[in-house]
C-alpha cells in the first residue's frame, strides 16, 4: 500500500530559483534564507520518497486565459521546465508518475472533486523553486530529481479561487486515494506558495509576520479551525497574493491526524504529526518566506 | 449582480475577478505571447507595431508602452501576465512590484529589507496605512517636482 | 433576478446535423425524428428564452489528451462550430452570455464544484445539434440563433466521469447561481447526449428501449431516486455512450421542484413540473433519441 | 491498482480509462490532428509517411491503416478520436460502428432500423447475446471463406 508519510511545506519565490541558478546563494541578501533550508536538504536525502505530489500554482504559464481549471492533476510521463520570460531554468526536467496520478485523479474524482487531467504542461517556478529549495542545485543534464513528481495546480491567479476548507478537504480525498494503491510506495505531499505577500498597486510589498506565524501555529496544531480561515483574511491580513497559502492546506488535509471520513476517526485520533523542522525570513524579493517538515508519527 | 465581493475594500488592490479578467482578455493574452522568444525580439524591435497585432485598447496598449503597471491593472491586467513585459525588458519582480508604489528602486528594497509594508491602517479603505489612496505615491520615484 | 423557467432534454446525435445540413429531412428514413421536433420549434418560439445554459460534452474537439476538464464553463462572447473532420456545420455563429456566464461560475465554484472556466472553445455536433433540432436550419451568414448560449461541457469521454448524483447536484448549484443574478432574464437548461447508444467493438449499436423509457419516466417523477442510478448501470443498460446521460440529471437538477439547500425545500415542495413534450425515436444512426420539454410551474 | 472497475465485465466494451487513454496517448492525439483540413490531405496522401511522423507503436499505425477500430480501441484509441479517421475517408459515424461487429453495412443498418441490438444476453460475459466473444464475428463482413 502507498502511504502517505509527511508533507513539506514551502514559499515558491521566483527569485530564490533565480538566485540559485546564478549561483548568488551566499550573497548577504540570500545567506539567511538559504541557511534555513540547509537541514531540509539533509532531509530530503534521509527520508528520500518514492514519489512527491507537489502542489502548486502555475502563474500564466502553461495555462493562459482561455482555460482555468480550478484544480488539474498531471498525468504525464514528464514536464519540462517552463520559459517564463527569461529564458527557462536550467534544471532537470521534471519525471512524472503516471500510475500513481491516473489512480489518484480516478479515486478523487469519484470522491466528488471535479479534476482537470493534464498530460501537456511546462512547469514553473511554482513547481520547480521547491524542488531546488528542497534538493539543492540540479545540472539539468547531468542530474536528475530525486524521484517522480505529481504536479497538482491550483487556480489562485483568477477569482474565484476554492476556499481553504475545499482545499483542506481535497487533501483528505488525496490521502484516501494514494492508500487505495496497490504499489508500496512512501509519498510526501508538498504545499507551496504564500506566505503573506503582495505583488500590486499601492499595497505591494505588504508582509504580515505576526499573520503569518499565528496561521503556521493553528495549521499545524488545529489544522481544522485553520481551514475555516475565511478566504477574505488571507487578502487582507496576507496580501492579495497570500492567497497562495490555501495550497497549504491541501498538503496538511493529507496527513494522518486528519480523519477524511467517518471509518477514519479512531484511526486519524491515535496519530499525531512531528513539526520536524520550522522556518520563517522576510524577505525573499516581495515575499515572505515560511517553511515547514511535518511528518506523520 | 449580486455576489458578494468583500474584497473590494481593500486599499491599492484590485482583486483580478471574472469581471477584470474579461476587460484585460486581449491585454493578458498579449503578455502570454511574450513567452517565446522570437515573440520577445520582435515586441523589443517595434512595441508598437507588434502591440496593434492585439485587440487591445489605445489605453491598454499605452499603459504597456509607459510600463504603467497600475494603470495596466485598472484596465483588466494581472500581475503574472504583466510580468512577461518586465521579463522581456530584463525587470526583476521586485522592480515591478515598486514600480506601482512610487517608490524608487531603493526605497522599495529598503521597505522590503526592514520587514516590508505594515498591514496596521491598510486593511481597510478609509484608514491611514501608507497604502492608502490619499497618501499616494508614496516615494520620491513618483514624486513631481 | 434571472429565472430557470424550464428545461430542455434531447439526444445530439452528429448524423442529425449532418440530415439537417443536407436537406435529408423529409427522407423516410429521417422524417419521423424531425416529426417529434416540430412541437418543439413552436415551443421555442412561444416560449423564447434569453439565454440556453447548454449541457453538453465535447467529443474530443476542443478537448484533446491534453487537458480534460471533469466540468467547464464557457465565458466567451461567442464560439464557432468546430470542423470536426467534415469542416464545420454550416450553421451560425455561437453568441455567449459571458456576463452570466462568469456569475455562475462564481458562484458554483463558491459551492464547492471546480470548475475549469474556458474563453476560447470551438463547439462540436453535442452543442449545434440541439440548437439546430429546437431552432430549425439556419443560414451559417444571415441567420442567428434565437439568443446567446452558455456552454457547460461535462466529460464522459474519459474516464472517470463525474456520477449522476454530482450531476444532480450541480444542477441544483447552477440554480441557486443564476437565482442570484440580478437582472431579469428568462433562463432555459438543456440536457444533452443519450440515450442508450454504443459506438464501439462487438457491442456497438445496443438499444435499450425499455431502459430509456424507464429511466425517463423515473428522471420526470422523482429525480432523486433517478440521480441515484449507479454509473455502471448506464454501461451495462444503454450501452457505453450512454452515459451522456448524466448530463440530462444536471438540468433536471435546475428544476424549481428540486430543493436547492435546506433552505428551499418548502419552496420546492411547493413547486411540480410539466411535461410540455415527450418524444422516443430509434433509429438515428447508431442511437436511441429521446427528446423532453419541462416546464416549472 | 485497487480501484473498483465494474466495468470490465461487459462484453464487447472497453471502457476508455486513464490506462487506456494512457496506452493510446499519441495514437488520439494523432487522430485530433486530423481536425484540419490541411492534415487530412497530407494524411490522405501519404497515410505511412504521416503517421511516421508520431510516436505511435507499429501496431497501432497498422490497425489505422487497415482501419481496424478493434485493434485500434484495444491499443488506446478513443471512438471520438478515431472517429476523425473515419471522418477523413468520408466514412460516416455507422459504418465506422458497424465495421466493429464483422456486418457488412447493409446488416447493422438493418439491425438499427429494427430497433437495434437487443440487450439480452449482453450485460456480462458469460451470457449468450451477440456481443459475446464466442459468437464473433457477427455478420457476413467478417466471414472468412
Ligand atoms: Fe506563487
Ligand atoms: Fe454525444
Amino acid at each position: 500500500m502507498a502511504k502517505i508519510t509527511a508533507s513539506v511545506f514551502t514559499s515558491h519565490v521566483p527569485a530564490i530559483g533565480a538566485a540559485m541558478d546564478l549561483g548568488k546563494t551566499q550573497e548577504d541578501y540570500w545567506k539567511p534564507l538559504f541557511t534555513g533550508y540547509e537541514y531540509s536538504k539533509q532531509w530530503m536525502k534521509d527520508n528520500k520518497p518514492d514519489v512527491i505530489i507537489l502542489v502548486f500554482n502555475d502563474h500564466a504559464t502553461a495555462f493562459s486565459l482561455d482555460m482555468i481549471p480550478t484544480f488539474a492533476i498531471g498525468t504525464a510521463a514528464e514536464y519540462t521546465p517552463a520559459d517564463e520570460g527569461f529564458g527557462p531554468r536550467p534544471v532537470p526536467k521534471v519525471m512524472g508518475h503516471p500510475d500513481l496520478a491516473s489512480h489518484i485523479a480516478h479515486s478523487v474524482i469519484q470522491q466528488d472533486f471535479d479534476l482537470t487531467i493534464v498530460n501537456k504542461m511546462d512547469v514553473d517556478h511554482g513547481l520547480t523553486v521547491p524542488l531546488s529549495l528542497m534538493c539543492g542545485e540540479k545540472d539539468p543534464v547531468k542530474d536528475s530529481w530525486p524521484c517522480p513528481v505529481i504536479p497538482f495546480a491550483v487556480n489562485v491567479v483568477q477569482y474565484p479561487v476554492p476556499s481553504g476548507q475545499r482545499c483542506f478537504n481535497l487533501g483528505k480525498a488525496i490521502r484516501k486515494a494514494v492508500e487505495s494503491f496497490d504499489e508500496d510506495l512512501n509519498v510526501h505531499i508538498w504545499g507551496t506558495g504564500g506566505m503573506s505577500h503582495q505583488l500590486q498597486g499601492a499595497r505591494a510589498g505588504l508582509i504580515n509576520r505576526e499573520w503569518d506565524n499565528a496561521w503556521l501555529d493553528q495549521m499545524i496544531a488545529d489544522p481544522v479551525a485553520c481551514a475555516a480561515t475565511p478566504h477574505i483574511d488571507y487578502v487582507r491580513e496576507a496580501g492579495s497574493e497570500g492567497i497562495e497559502l490555501v495550497m497549504w492546506l491541501i498538503a496538511r488535509g493529507a496527513m494522518s491526524d486528519v480523519s477524511y471520513d467517518a471509518t477514519d476517526l479512531e484511526a486519524a485520533r491515535a496519530h499525531s504529526v512531528r513539526v520536524a523542522h520550522r522556518f520563517y525570513h522576510v524577505p525573499a524579493s516581495n515575499t515572505a518566506v515560511g517553511h515547514l517538515i511535518l511528518e506523520n508519527n | 449582480m449580486s455576489l458578494d465581493k468583500p474584497y473590494q475594500d481593500i486599499p491599492g488592490t484590485t482583486i483580478f475577478d471574472a469581471e477584470q479578467s474579461r476587460k484585460g482578455y486581449w491585454l493578458n493574452q498579449f503578455c502570454m505571447s511574450l513567452m517565446k522568444a522570437e515573440n520577445r525580439e520582435r515586441f523589443k524591435a517595434n512595441q508598437r507595431a507588434y502591440l496593434d497585432e492585439w485587440a487591445m485598447s489605445e489605453e491598454q496598449k499605452q499603459a504597456v508602452l509607459d510600463m504603467d503597471l497600475n494603470r495596466a491593472i485598472s484596465l483588466g491586467g494581472n500581475i503574472y501576465f504583466l510580468a512577461k513585459i518586465g521579463a522581456t525588458h530584463g525587470r526583476s519582480f521586485q522592480q515591478m512590484a515598486g514600480s506601482m508604489t512610487g517608490m524608487t528602486e531603493e526605497e522599495y528594497r529598503a521597505m522590503m529589507i526592514s520587514g516590508g509594508r505594515s498591514v496596521e491602517g491598510n486593511r481597510k479603505l478609509g484608514e491611514d496605512g501608507t497604502a492608502q489612496p490619499h497618501r499616494q505615491p508614496q516615494g520620491q520615484a513618483g514624486k513631481k517636482d
